[in-house]
């Protein structure tokens, strides 16, 4: 079921700062009547911060949460004046959400994935507790990875990768995958992965090596979300370019990341 | 071009040559898609006509990302004109404009490229023959591939060549669409040469991002197309340059996000406008503004506002 | 051109031609006044150049108000290049630059205009005698009376024939101020041809803005330059145009108001910089700049950056 | 003695809202050290809301009170975006303030003048408590005199008019001053004006008829306020332009507004 798109006027409920400040990630919560309404794992919302005219543009943010049908939530990391802008909101002031857009993770069976997420990826996983057995996380260090507290608290099983070593695996989130798959008693039935597209291209080669499906949600840069910029392509295995915002966000990675030459 | 077209709720409707718009404000080329991407965000009723995105003869891919970056007030694009040439255009994408302009009364103009005045020649004669098409726009921002991949728009003789090849070639509505990179009285007068009914001022200015960190530009093709707000003085201008020199009826446009900045146009100069970049952060922009711009408005027709704007008077 | 000059502390001083600045920050034409306005508000060891108001040769009243209007992200100003004339020039403002040049090394350009290219050349002539100046700047953004009152600008033969005979009159350094409205290759080789030793890059760009309650423009003059953020893209694309097109030095500008802001110029092709608009909100605005710019460049030597961006790549 | 000009980042301390809320009077107070070291009746400084970017210029505004050393008060009107992001600035928040500018008020004896406002040309009159026995000021309604009451407030005597006579004196502020020194048993001394172009045109003629010194605070728009980029040019008797950021802006009235030709 494709939802009714819509711009709507939310009202921020509570931004909430997760982990060390320097890192600049929050959670932000916001409500209007029916704004939950066709929100589902994969799909992102265009959001702008009313009154800080230094953006014209929205910016896309993944669904994280819904409580309710007029609340929704987001993770968001502070990158530039779009992200600031949300971040820097108080109670009560207004944002607007253009959404939902963009398609969604498979409907596969309950516990039957793993999650492969980098850095902001983490966000649309917050909606697939049920579906992924556990996520992976990667990132930097641990400053960084105030995420993975707001995915537990959604009832995530998360495994913790850093790359400096300061939390959980010490290592990429890829080195920790490829651990978990040769050692997993029961290895999943397919891997969800949202991240840098680097990342994303290795988690899809790992799971051609091990021939899982692995579906995957590209992030380009968007001017609108909704089909009319063109901003956001994105090559495929064909050569094409896919819109994303309208043909995506989620991907058979098979489609987009070719399987490497044989040397 | 100035009396309010018959039959049409008077202080908003607008004719330009033989075109009657029910509102003056347009989605400008490249910024609606086909017009089905706002299919459900848009209030129709308020949008009097639609540019497409740019076609070409044959299907284009465009660029690779990053297309776009956000400026100051502005952004740049370079999309690279990815449309599904004219066989994808008629088989997927007119039943829809069809539609629009049955249900809703949208006048349809498809917007025009090539890479040699006879492409343009070619496209418009094969749009002539088709019902559910009002007429074309010249989009003169393309590499001309004969003059070494020069812009048709930045010689007049080139761009009277298309001008005229394009007038030839179909009975229906020609607007050219000038760029602020100009020279843009030249170019005026030779639209109105090669016979041109419209001129739409106008396109994006070239320019460029640098990602200082990275030492490259922000777009894949380098430098891209301004639009928005911040270029909205230097097309307002353009407008009223070429309303002073007496030109053919003008179609504004150029960073108008709200009702008043559609005033300014107006008031410049301009007869019909496109809202382009705004729709992308608000799909509504056109109801937007035509709420705005019929306050604004207050008891006057629209028409009688074309080029009203004077000097200030002394204090 | 790019290796930096001996005896200056490396990393921010650039040579351009004969001038060495000990900063590659310069304060735009008609934004710093005569530089006495400035005193006590800027840090003037960060200063590299200083650009002074137009002169001419008589004084000039300029224009009534209003002058300015602020627009997204940047302004208009139709300030008329009210000045005090050459005679006035020499004995008011010249004293002051002097100190400023002996005191703390800023390099001192006087910005000319006239409406005769034989005007410009007069006050180059004249100019040249003086002690205290290092050379001059060209605007050729004024209206030339033989040519009906197009501006010298918009013309390669009108540029040239100025550039020629400001170069005949001087021997001291000569820049020459294009203006983004173009075109800016062929006035860049007009210029070289002419015998100048560097390109400014670049102007205000021309702009309106109305107020559509009074329904009059809101310059009294009508329409006026753009300059700031909003700007920048436009003169950051002429600059790496011109750096690409192999020109001469480059000083560039046009909405410079961080350090990132001047590395995109200097990645672009530009050796130095002028900072305009940011200065009215910040009288300091270069001392700003040049901590951010240091901070930016890291343990790089900032001529080793002039025109080194590239395209981004592929993903 | 000119007082050294300077950037300061100032803090809010309250935003005091005036009147009639849909008149969008207030006025502001900030503080930052030695904030009100030079002012003087008359000045003004440049104002901006940091972290507001839809402004690139500072905008004017006269002082209207200081408060020791280190407070300063403007008393400010709703025009547009700049006005609007001071009146909108919370407690605590920062704003730039460039100033000291411009001349003064003479120094003439303490109640030896009456003052003559319209709108925001109320002002100043805040720190011209001592020297002027009376202040006239002019607004269209009551909803927007909200002025008057922060002008009693530092002890200045407001006789109010509004053009519709819904408070004080039913007329312009012009007809007031004609009335009253008309029929005033001290007359004063000299004329100090502070308001539109038109209103202290008219107020120099009456105070030529009345052979009174007449000294008025003239209004242009500005792009710096310290004399770079000329903006602010004014007529003056001559035909010349006067630069009223730094050679204003007060003015003996009699050098800006030329006697009426006879007729
Ligand atoms: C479908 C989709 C879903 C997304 N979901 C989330 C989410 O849930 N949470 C979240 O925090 N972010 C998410 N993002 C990314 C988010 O949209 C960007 O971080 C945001 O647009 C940046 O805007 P800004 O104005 O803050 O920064 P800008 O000023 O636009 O950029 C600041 C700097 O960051 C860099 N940058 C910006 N965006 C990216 C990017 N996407 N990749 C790499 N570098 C970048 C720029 O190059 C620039 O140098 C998503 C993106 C997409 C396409
Ligand atoms: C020396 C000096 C002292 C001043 N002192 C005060 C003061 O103490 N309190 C105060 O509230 N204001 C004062 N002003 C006026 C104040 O500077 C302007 O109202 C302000 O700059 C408007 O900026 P804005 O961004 O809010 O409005 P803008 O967006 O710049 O303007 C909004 C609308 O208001 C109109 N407008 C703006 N300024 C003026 C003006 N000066 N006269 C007539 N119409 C105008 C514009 O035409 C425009 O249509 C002073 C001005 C000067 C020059
Ligand atoms: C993403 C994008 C794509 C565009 N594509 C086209 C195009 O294909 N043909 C064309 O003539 N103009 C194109 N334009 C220009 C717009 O039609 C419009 O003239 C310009 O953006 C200025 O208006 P605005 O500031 O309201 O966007 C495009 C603009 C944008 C932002
Ligand atoms: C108020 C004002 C006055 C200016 N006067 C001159 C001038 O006299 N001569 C000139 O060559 N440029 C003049 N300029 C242009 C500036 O020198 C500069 O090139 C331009 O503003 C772009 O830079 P900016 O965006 O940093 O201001 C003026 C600009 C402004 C804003
Ligand atoms: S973001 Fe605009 S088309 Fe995808
Ligand atoms: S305001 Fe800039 S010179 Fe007066």
């Amino acid at each position: 079921m494709v939802a009714a798109r819509r711009k709507q006027a939310a009202k921020v409920v509570r931004i909430i700062r997760l982990g060390d400040p320097e890192a600049g990630l929050g959670q932000v919560d916001l409500c209007a009547s029916g704004l939950a309404v066709g929100v589902e794992a994969g799909r992102f919302a265009m959001l702008e911060a009313v009154g800080r005219p230094d953006c014209i543009l929205k910016r896309p943010f993944s669904y994280f949460g819904t409580e309710g049908p007029d609340q929704i939530s987001f993770l968001i990391k502070e990158m530039g004046a779009g992200s600031r802008g949300l971040l820097q909101a108080r109670p009560g002031d207004a944002i607007e959400v253009l959404g939902p857009f963009g398609n969604t993770f498979p409907h596969l069976a309950s516990g039957a994935v793993w999650g492969v997420a980098g850095g902001v990826g983490a966000a649309p996983f917050g909606l697939l507790a049920d579906r992924c057995a556990r996520v992976l996380l990667g990132t930097r260090r641990q400053a960084e990875a105030g995420f993975a507290a707001a995915l537990q608290a959604r009832g995530v099983v998360v495994d913790l990768a850093t790359d400096d070593g300061s939390a959980g695996f010490a290592g990429s989130v890829l080195a920790l995958l490829e651990k978990a798959l040769q050692k997993a008693a029961q290895p999943p039935q397919a891997l969800f992965a949202c991240g840098p597209t680097g990342m994303l291209a290795a988690t899809a080669a790992l799971a051609r090596a091990h021939t899982l499906p692995c579906y995957a949600s590209l992030e380009e840069r968007m001017g609108c979300g909704f089909g009319v910029c063109r901003g956001c392509a994105h090559r495929d295995v064909s050569g094409g370019w896919r819109c994303i915002c309208v043909d995506g966000p989620v991907y058979d990675a098979a489609q987009i990341f070719a399987a490497p030459a044989s040397a | 071009m100035s009396a309010p077209p018959e039959g049409l709720p008077a202080q908003m409707a607008v004719r330009i040559g033989s075109l009657q718009l029910a509102s003056p404000l347009g989605l400008a080329s490249g910024t609606c898609g086909w017009g089905a991407e706002l299919e459900g965000m848009v209030d129709w009723s308020k949008v009097g006509a639609l540019f497409t995105k740019g076609l070409s003869l044959q299907p284009r891919q465009g660029h690779p990302p990053p297309r776009i970056w956000e400026t100051a007030s502005g952004m740049l694009n370079a999309i690279g004109l990815e449309n599904p040439g004219l066989e994808g255009f008629v088989a997927d994408k007119l039943p829809f404009l069809r539609q629009l302009r049955r249900e809703h009364g949208v006048v349809v103009l498809v917007n025009l490229f090539g890479t040699l005045a006879q492409e343009y020649a070619q496209l418009a004669a094969a749009l002539d023959n088709l019902e559910g098409i009002d007429g074309v726009e010249i989009n003169l921002s393309c590499p001309n591939v004969e003059a070494g991949g020069i812009e048709f728009g930045r010689s007049a003789a080139t761009a009277f060549a298309v001008t005229q090849a394009v007038r030839r070639a179909t009975r229906k509505f020609v607007a050219v669409k000038l760029s602020p990179a100009g020279p843009v009285l030249e170019l005026a007068a030779a639209a109105r040469a090669g016979g041109a009914d419209a001129l739409t001022m106008g396109n994006t200015m070239p320019g460029l991002a640098i990602d200082v960190r990275r030492r490259c530009s922000r777009l894949a093709a380098g430098s891209g197309g301004l639009s928005g707000p911040a270029l909205r003085p230097i097309n307002l201008r353009c407008v009223q340059q070429l309303f002073e020199a007496g030109s053919l009826p003008l179609i504004g446009g150029g960073g108008i996000a709200t009702g008043d900045d559609a005033l300014e146009f107006i008031l410049a100069g301009a007869v019909a406008l496109q809202v382009g970049t705004a729709t992308f952060a608000n799909p509504d922009a056109v109801g937007t503004i035509h709420a705005q711009l019929q306050t604004a408005l207050g008891v006057d027709h629209l028409t009688a506002c074309v080029g009203a704007a004077s000097r200030p008077p002394p204090p």
